[in-house]
């Protein structure tokens, strides 16, 4: 009890005293941590994003002249992975035609008769059920001819899915990174103090005794920075997605609080864990150093 | 706590013999004088009964225990036992003088109370009450010196290792001290003091071993300082 | 002269002698400065990407009936921003619908003739011109009406855009947190040392002498870790562009290596120079509290 | 060198005197011993000579040279040509005993060949020539303080400071240093020794300067120890 409260005040002494290291190594954690949770936010947009492009993933189906287009839409809503359809009639089809290709549309009603197939829209969850789709659809006896935009769209999803990697891979190395830029900082920390740590073993200190305060002050740095990084991270991100979606108002972000909230809880548990482990790390091995004898 | 050496010999790496094959029998509450010449073992021979050196060969055994069987744990609570002042003080630099006597009873985890008491109590008795706020590298060589040695008889050890503790103190103060760890020798403590102090071996006369190139080459009751050598 | 070779060889024996903490001090400098790579090339890429989607932007413009088509081109091809052009006959039209629209396209031939415009495909260099195009191509003569698939385009740009803006900003921040980390690592270092350089000022040494050691040190390491990160992302890089390339062979990846080299130099001058500043920046404070007279 | 305290007084923050009103003239090639009690301010005089303290009134010139004009290029040329034993010897624990006294050589940009020549002597003088490739922290206190006297006269300093220079050696060694100070002196070099030692102080009669209380209460020509304090 009593050890736990000296360690306590000698932690906290620790780094009042170097309060200039002890500043640099918060805004070291604070960095990492930032971009950790950056990192996080990013991969957990362009995935959003990702998704909601996926979810204008269509297919049209043509069907046959004379075709029954409600019966034709029950039989395809009735298929897997299909998420909604659409049916589209002759006059909605001209209309669309006339709208691509401008007035000349005009000449094909010179035909009489509207010379467009019926068509339904259907939609798909993931850019890769869509070949599958295409290929349950042709079995479906209604409909003649199907088309779907399938190189762009995978083409699209394709591209995020390579930033979504890349981001994760970054998000990786700065994990990585912080782990050891803390290690290394409460290391150093310690370092400078090994002679002290000798000191205090000689005069009737245990281990545990001698390396708590050390702790308890790489434990607090880390935190610091951690929560330094929340706040930071929240400010920002908010900051940015309201200019953001002033800019791009059909991209999807994230603005839920809970979100934001339970990645700082986890940037902040991680930075406690990581520091923990780390000045653990730092002192023991000067611990079995200066507790070596000659 | 007595003291017993058999046969010990330290070597340290490639080939400095800093002891060899020492015997030597202490017992509870003597007084013993360490000389020699600089360099002939005498910090060597301490820090072995601290464990800080392990020796090459032989063993060692305090208030019976064999060093060599202590574990780590068992280690800082047998140093607790001990009061050592170190040649060089080895005090904490980053603790004010207060604090660094403190430090002794705290890791012993004593009642705040009880510690601040003793500490001011000792801190007096060694004559630096006055400089109690000031942190080592602020004290002169000879506040230093009696600030280790009221770390070292804070919490009333069993035995007392003492490695030239007057070296920087005046013929008078160095007189004062004297008289501190004879009472604390007089009130049951085993002391062992190493020393240049001609002076001091010579109006306190008490055990002296003399240490000659790591080896005892003289141990008589009621010593002088003259240093013979291997002769 | 022999200053500077008992520097060399003194900063030479601080690294070696706490060859455990140089070689976090390495590692540390390699992860950030192979962050600072990673992104600048992520940006690189996602920049190349963007323009080469860009070069796919087309307006089509459809020609009023009986205009002369060559004369068309030739007046388009005059506009600004302008930057490709393609005619389309009345036969390229049809196929082109025919691949749109199935079978049924035949429909449209009950017609006789063809009733389907002739028209030109402009393609323009950016997102940003394609409007302004618009407008110009409105005031040609033979055009009749214009047809772009603006917002789509749009949309990938600024997708992309945005992230491309990310990637400079976490580039930023990873540099000053390269910075910072070195700064912090060297400070530390010296830090460990100060009573030293106390020391060594009382016998004589200048400051610049003192301070020499510790900045070839910081140098050494700031450099070493900066050339170990250039090694391993050009390795990564061309590993990584060489499974991309299988797996999105439409995307067009840098893999220059003059890019790569340029990267690896600019890093390498980039580690050498932070190093230098920050060693110096973290001794030059040691220096001067330890010659400060009490 | 020649060295003149006018007016000297160094308070230390908040209130601690250490020196008070210091009037002290030594002469190029005197020998004078600094006593007076531990706290007294001996070491504090002396870090005011090279100027690692600065006193709060009065000024110092030492070799005609004002201390408080010098610049921070100058302070490096001048404390070249000072040599000083610091009482906490002060060695570079990371650098062999050979590294630490060649170091000072090495600052004045000495030829590799000439500094180790003269290394060596040095270290042959003091009798530490055996255990020139270990480091401080590996050599015995009297070592040590062989090592930090090596180095202060190795490179044949105008002014000689040696604060409490054979605390930690045998009165056999301690002579031996001794004498080698004194030849030192006889050669022309300024002495200023601050020392407990009451035996050499009275066997090697020289000039001795008590301190008491931060004030010289006392200069005689051919002095004795015995520390008279304000009387
Ligand atoms: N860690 C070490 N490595 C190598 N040699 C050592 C080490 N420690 C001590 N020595 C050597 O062992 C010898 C004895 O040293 P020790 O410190 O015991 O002497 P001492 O009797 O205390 O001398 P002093 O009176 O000068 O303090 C010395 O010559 C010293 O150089
Ligand atoms: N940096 C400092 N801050 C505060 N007080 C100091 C500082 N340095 C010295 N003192 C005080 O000034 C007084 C004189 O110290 P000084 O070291 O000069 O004594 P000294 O005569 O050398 O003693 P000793 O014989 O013990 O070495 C002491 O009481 C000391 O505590
Ligand atoms: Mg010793
Ligand atoms: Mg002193």
């Amino acid at each position: 009890m009593a050890a736990v409260r000296y360690a306590c005040r000698d932690g906290w002494r620790l780094i009042v005293r170097h309060w200039g290291m002890s500043l640099l190594t918060v805004f070291t954690a604070m960095s990492v941590f930032f971009i950790i949770g950056a990192s996080t936010l990013f991969v957990l947009n362009v995935r959003n994003i990702v998704s909601s492009l996926e979810n204008q993933l269509t297919i049209q189906a043509y069907l046959k002249p004379k075709a029954d287009i409600a019966a034709a839409e029950k039989a395809i809503k009735a298929l897997p992975y299909v998420k909604e359809t659409k049916a589209i009639t002759k006059d909605m089809a001209l209309e669309r035609l006339r709208s691509r290709i401008g007035e000349q549309a005009k000449a094909v009603m010179l035909l009489g008769e509207n010379p467009l197939p019926e068509s339904i829209e259907i939609k798909v969850r993931k850019a890769s059920e869509v070949a599958e789709t295409a290929r349950l659809l042709v079995a479906v006896p209604e409909v003649e001819d199907i088309v779907y935009a399938g190189r762009v769209a995978e083409k699209l999803t394709r591209v995020s899915g390579f930033v979504e990697k890349f981001s994760i891979v970054m998000l990786l190395v700065a994990i990585a990174a912080s782990g050891v830029v803390l290690f290394n900082t409460i290391r150093i920390s310690v370092y400078s103090r090994a002679e002290e740590i000798g000191v205090m073993m000689m005069v009737g200190a245990t281990s545990t005794y001698v390396a708590l305060p050390f702790v308890i002050q790489g434990f607090i740095l880390g935190l610091a920075g951690a929560l330094l990084a929340s706040v930071m991270l929240c400010g920002t991100y908010y900051a940015a997605v309201t200019r953001l979606k002033d800019m791009l108002p059909f991209l999807p972000f994230i603005e839920s609080t809970r979100l934001t909230g339970k990645l700082a809880f986890m940037l902040v548990c991680c930075g406690a864990t990581v520091s923990l482990i780390s000045s653990l790390m730092a002192v023991e091995k000067f611990i079995r150093k200066a507790s070596r004898p000659l | 706590m007595d003291i017993k050496f058999s046969g010990v010999t330290k070597i340290f790496e490639p080939d400095i013999i800093a002891l060899e094959d020492i015997y030597l029998q202490v017992d509870k509450g003597e007084f013993v004088y360490l000389v020699g010449e600089t360099g002939s073992g005498k910090t060597t021979l301490m820090r072995c009964i601290t464990r800080e050196v392990v020796p090459t060969r032989g063993q060692i055994s305090v208030g019976g225990n064999l060093l060599r069987k202590i574990n780590r744990f068992d280690l800082a609570l047998f140093r607790r036992d001990i009061g050592v002042v170190f040649q060089s003080f080895l005090l904490l630099p980053n603790l004010t003088a207060f604090e660094n006597v403190a430090f002794v009873l705290e890791v012993m985890g004593l009642p705040p109370k009880e510690i601040s008491e003793r500490v001011s109590e000792v801190l007096k008795l060694v004559g630096i009450w006055r400089r109690r706020n000031l942190y080592p590298p602020q004290l002169s060589g000879g506040e230093q010196q009696r600030l280790a040695i009221a770390r070292a008889i804070v919490n009333g050890p069993s035995l007392l290792i003492a490695d030239e503790p007057t070296g920087n103190l005046d013929t008078h103060t160095a007189d004062e001290i004297m008289q501190l760890i004879l009472g604390i020798n007089a009130a049951g403590t085993t002391v062992l003091m190493a020393t240049h102090n001609q002076y001091l071996v010579d109006t306190y006369r008490h055990r002296v071993v003399e240490i000659h190139r790591g080896r005892v080459v003289r141990d008589e009751e009621q010593g002088r300082y003259e240093l013979n050598g291997g002769c």
